[in-house]
């Protein structure tokens, strides 16, 4: 598969089809990581195996702008396995993206692994195997038995007595440093500059204080809200190690059992946040 | 909103932030003034020109800025001025208000009614529950708080010398 | 050779977190909540932290996420406020930091990173008043590395595991107990507590070292500059903070106001500074919009160029880094600090 | 705390100010304690200073006069910013933070007995107004003086009241020009190069001074090349972002060179040796 995949890249290439192609390759000291391939030649570098859990859309918020102010789009192809597919999907609908400049190698999905060889959690409970959007499509799809996503991770916490809750969160809270690497792994925080990081100081400052934090990481989550493709690169990337996919999957979870079984991604129809103005025509009482 | 400060719990008057609708409960709240309904006057009201201009963010603020409650008032679905505002708030304020209780935050710290400009009495009894409510709670506390300031909850250098 | 044992050295340690901030390597469990059976995200953190006793440190630590460097230049910290009078009449009170703290266990690596703010917060004047008090403040008893771990490159810029160079008192694990190396005077008075045996014919165990390599040379540096290499290695990186976050030796920060309202409905003004990071995307953005860094690969070369050339050039020190390899662990996209180096070393001079 | 902690402003007052141009304002600012403002009131022409509107923020702005010229300390300031936004709304009789003096300043003996040429764009003519009042204060000193002022309109010309005063000064002459016609302006028209060719200063024995936008720093230096200008007379001043202006918070790095510490005065020959460029 990976031949094939390569000979693509390399066709895409020397065709000009696109000036680069996003992937996967196998760094210094055995990790993966992504690389940005420019000569056909150096498309041998390309790789795909379970470690490649990086999610690559989020390239394309930068590099799906025109360089300089009346200059063309440049042209990309991207490696996306099917979650990547679901943000770009997202990208898509809220026209970040301009579709005819990438050309989008789909991959089937195996399951990425931890480091340790354990499947990831989040692939556990997805059963895509193949990208709902690709260009070219690589790999076979392994067989999956239907998954449905039961929501365990946040049910735990929301079982928990309110003073537990709370203490679990200021625990996770006070490790965040505000180094920001999940808000720029995220594909869906493209906005130029973040909220949280204004020179005025408009909603928060710059200090390690909790609240300044939470305030983060609570509009974060919320401003994904129908937006969140769980693609969880949000808490790969964290170096404290704190589970913002808990934040991120119980708006999820409530977007899906509030708003019509909405999941991000999936379809062609933005958050339904901001788009559906209706169906609450019954609601009288709120709390 | 900086001008907010909180009490002690003692003899504790919660510091509430009232997000109203130009269109209908700020008219209402008006009104109940004209009419001398009594209302708890712990509240500070804060002018929107919809309910659907209240933000995730202008509530997290208010909370950080020494609310102890902030409640949202908007038009009766199907009211609004702007004809489909209300049905952005109706999402956004729950969801905002389910993912603050799944925090840790107590649920009665933020709520959301409908109050159209006719129905002063209700807001009245509305807003007077609420004040009841929160005062219940006593003063907020973390994620959206901190008595310290900034800082000083790190671990720093204490008094005393080298033994 | 001196020498105490585990016990008393617990002991010591006991006694000592009742009279100074102990501050020592701690383990962390993720995910660690009341009541909660399956913590969502597995792994340990080791951080250091202010201890109140031996029981609570990490003995078999290795390398910790965080440096130490928190605690003498801390993520945030407040320069001074003012206060208005109901008079409307202005005070201004600076920060002042008194007593002592300790840090135990803190690696070699670390220590060296602290030589490099010394030589940026201290020895280029004006000094940093706050740092200085800090450092004045703080006894450093360092902890020699039984190995190199992954990523450690310590070797390769001037440094080793078990250096003595920038602690104060070095402590080495033997049998039964550490060696203890007694460096500086502020070491000698701390150690003045501690019952030390004097042991004949120790034999301190060498580190196992990982391979060290060459670095390049100021001219391959200054000659790289312009090279499309810097793009390559820098358009993969997100222009997220963590690299420098946890480095021992960054030290850019941010200052921003605060007014706060005390529980009297005074006002205080507060002056406070925080960390920040050259790779953020609008470090360098001016008033007006115009960033002379706009591309994440300008701005990840400029941290090579920190630590490598920039530093050494302007400050007395011979690396801007200390190869602890935390920067590399933490990389999202493996951005590798020691691959850089080598990749340019080998370069010619031309 | 015994050491001096260059991070603590002194107190000074606002005691006035006065329109310059569209949203460009000149402050002026006492020094509440005396001892303080001994220690301060030593600047040189070039330097700069952090201006704090308390709870805010704080700013570095360029002096815009000499001691000499007191008794305040004042700086132009033109609002563009969230900190600037906030100076201009303080009141006169204001608390305001005030650190400095920093930076180097413009080598103004090293360049006695030369003649100069002042080329000031828009704001960047305020940091070289100190350099005008110190060449007027000290004129046996100095050479033919040749002032070229410039802006994008006449609306942002700053300092005009004084334009009198400083081309009526002995051996000086002064040109004015803004970019594009306007209506009810006489003078000349044209970007500062233009008129800088055709006042066409001698390099003979003479030292410019420029500042303005990197923009304009770059094509006056250009300019001047064709005129026969070596990179060594040319003296230019730099701006960059920073928060500590004493070499600690490493913003305003370019390259091994920090603006607040090495600069912000800078030979032109310096900054082409940089490795990144100010542009």
């Amino acid at each position: 598969m990976i031949e094939e995949l390569r000979a693509k890249a390399r066709e895409l290439l020397e065709s000009e089809t696109v000036e680069c192609v996003i992937g996967y390759e196998v760094g210094p000291t055995g990790r993966v990581r992504p690389v940005f391939v420019y000569e056909p030649d150096d498309v041998d570098r390309l790789v795909f195996n379970t470690r490649c859990d990086h999610n690559l859309v989020t390239y394309l918020n930068r590099r799906n702008k025109p360089r300089k102010r009346g200059e063309e789009v440049p042209t990309t192809g991207i490696l996306v396995k099917p979650c990547d597919a679901r943000s770009l999907q997202v990208l898509l609908n809220e026209n970040q993206v301009q579709r005819d400049k990438v050309t989008v190698i789909g991959v089937a999905c195996p399951g990425m692994q931890n480091a340790d060889g354990t499947p990831e959690a989040r692939c556990l409970r997805c059963n895509q195997r193949v990208p709902l959007l690709y260009d070219a499509l690589f790999g076979e799809p392994p067989e999956v038995s239907d998954i449905a996503d039961t929501y365990a991770d946040v049910e735990e916490i929301e079982a928990l007595p309110r003073e537990d809750r709370l203490a679990y969160w200021l625990s996770e809270l006070d490790r965040c440093i505000r180094c920001y690497a999940c808000r720029q792994a995220c594909p869906g925080c493209f906005c130029d500059v973040c909220e949280s990081e204004r020179d005025d100081s408009l909603w928060i400052g710059i200090t390690d204080a909790i609240p300044e934090k939470a305030f983060f990481h609570i509009t974060r989550a919320f401003h994904l809200a129908g937006r969140c493709g769980e693609c969880n690169a949000c808490e790969m990337v964290c170096p404290m190690g704190i589970p913002l996919s808990l934040l991120n999957r119980k708006i999820v979870k409530e977007v899906e059992q509030t708003m019509g079984g909405y999941h991000a991604g999936l379809s062609e129809e933005p958050t339904p946040l901001v788009t559906r103005l209706t169906g609450e025509e019954d609601i009288d009482e709120i709390h | 909103m900086d001008e907010l400060s909180s009490n002690t719990i003692e003899g504790f008057e919660p510091k509430i932030v009232a997000f109203m609708c130009n269109w209908c409960s700020y008219a209402a709240a008006d009104s109940a003034g004209v009419a001398r309904i009594p209302s708890p006057p712990d509240v500070l009201p804060v002018r929107v020109m919809c309910s659907a201009r209240v933000s995730a963010e202008l509530v997290l603020k208010a909370f950080m800025s020494g609310a102890d409650g902030v409640i949202v008032l908007g038009c009766h679905i199907g009211d609004c001025h702007y004809d489909s505002g209300n049905h952005r708030t109706v999402k956004r304020i729950p969801l905002l208000r389910k993912l603050l209780i799944y925090m840790g935050v107590e649920p009665d710290r933020l709520r959301l009614k409908w109050v159209s400009a006719a129905e002063s009495p209700q807001f009245a009894q509305v807003t007077k529950k609420f004040v009841e409510d929160v005062r219940a709670l006593g003063p907020l506390s973390a994620p959206l708080r901190v008595e310290e300031p900034a800082g000083v909850n790190r671990p720093g250098v204490v008094e005393g010398g080298v033994p | 050779m001196r020498f105490i044992s585990t016990q008393a050295l617990r002991d010591w340690l006991d006694t000592l977190a009742r009279q100074v901030t102990l501050i020592a390597p701690v383990e962390t469990e993720i995910g660690e909540a009341p009541g909660l059976a399956n913590p969502p995200a597995s792994g340990m953190n080791t951080l250091y932290q202010p201890v109140s006793s031996a029981d609570e440190i990490a003995w078999d630590f290795r390398r910790t996420v965080m440096s130490a460097r928190e605690f003498l230049f801390p993520k945030t910290e407040t320069l001074f406020t003012i206060e208005t009078n109901p008079t409307g009449k202005k005070t201004l009170h600076e920060t002042k930091m008194e007593g002592q703290q300790v840090i135990f266990g803190i690696r070699p690596c670390d220590a060296r990173g602290l030589r490099v703010l010394d030589a940026i917060m201290l020895e280029q004047k004006p000094a940093d008043v706050y740092y200085a008090q800090r450092r004045r403040n703080t006894t450093l008893v360092g902890l020699s590395c039984p190995e190199m771990w992954e990523n450690c490159f310590c070797t390769s810029v001037g440094g080793a595991p078990n250096s003595s160079d920038d602690v104060d008192i070095l402590l080495t694990q033997v049998e039964n107990g550490y060696a203890v190396e007694i460096v500086t005077e502020k070491g000698e008075k701390l150690a003045q507590g501690i019952p030390l045996q004097e042991v004949e014919g120790l034999v301190l165990p060498e580190p196992r070292l990982n391979e060290p390599f060459e670095t390049p040379t100021e001219q391959q540096w200054l000659n790289s500059f312009g090279d499309v290499y810097w793009e390559r290695v820098g358009e993969r990186c997100l222009s997220c903070r963590a690299c420098v976050y946890v480095c021992p030796t960054c030290r850019c920060f941010d200052v921003r106001d605060e007014t706060v309202v005390d529980s009297a409905g005074g006002r205080i003004m507060r002056r406070v500074r925080s960390w920040d990071s050259c790779q953020g995307v609008n470090y360098r953005t001016v008033a007006g919009g115009a960033n002379p860094r706009a591309n994440p690969d300008q701005r990840s070369r400029n941290r090579f160029f920190c630590k490598f050339y920039y530093v050494p050039t302007d400050y007395n020190v011979p690396f801007g880094c200390v190869g602890c390899g935390r920067c590399i662990a933490v990389c999202p996209v493996n951005i590798d600090i020691s691959e850089v180096l080598r990749d340019l070393a080998q370069r010619g001079e031309a | 705390m015994t050491e001096e902690n260059p991070m603590r402003p002194y107190l000074g007052t606002l005691v006035g100010t006065k329109e310059l141009a569209t949203n460009i304002r000149l402050f002026q600012i006492e020094l509440n304690d005396p001892v303080e403002r001994e220690k301060f009131f030593v600047w040189r022409p070039g330097q700069f200073l952090f201006f704090s509107a308390l709870g805010v923020g704080e700013a570095p702005f360029g002096f815009s006069n000499i001691p000499e010229c007191g008794p305040a300390i004042e700086v132009a300031i033109n609002n563009v910013g969230h900190v600037t936004r906030h100076i201009h709304m303080l009141p006169i009789g204001s608390t305001v933070g005030i650190r400095g003096p920093m930076g180097n300043h413009f080598p103004m003996d090293e360049i006695k007995g030369q003649n100069i040429v002042v080329l000031g764009g828009g704001i960047g003519g305020a940091p070289l107004r100190p350099v005008i009042q110190y060449i007027l204060s000290h004129r046996a000193d100095y050479g033919h003086l040749t002032i070229i002022w410039a802006a994008r309109s006449p609306d942002l010309l700053v300092f005009t009241d004084e334009y009198d005063e400083w081309g009526s000064a002995p051996d000086t002459e002064m040109h004015v020009t803004i970019d594009r016609p306007a209506e009810g302006w006489t003078g000349n028209v044209g970007l500062i190069t233009q008129i800088l060719e055709q006042v066409a200063p001698s390099p003979e024995n003479t030292a410019t001074i420029t500042c303005g936008p990197p923009i304009m720093i770059y094509f006056v230096g250009k300019t001047l090349g064709k005129l026969g200008f070596s990179e060594d007379q040319m003296l230019i001043t730099l701006e960059a972002r920073m928060h500590c202006g004493i070499g600690k918070c490493g913003r305003c790095n370019m390259g091994e060179k920090l603006v607040c510490l090495d600069g912000p005065v800078f030979r032109q020959s310096e900054v082409s040796t940089f490795l990144e460029s100010f542009l």
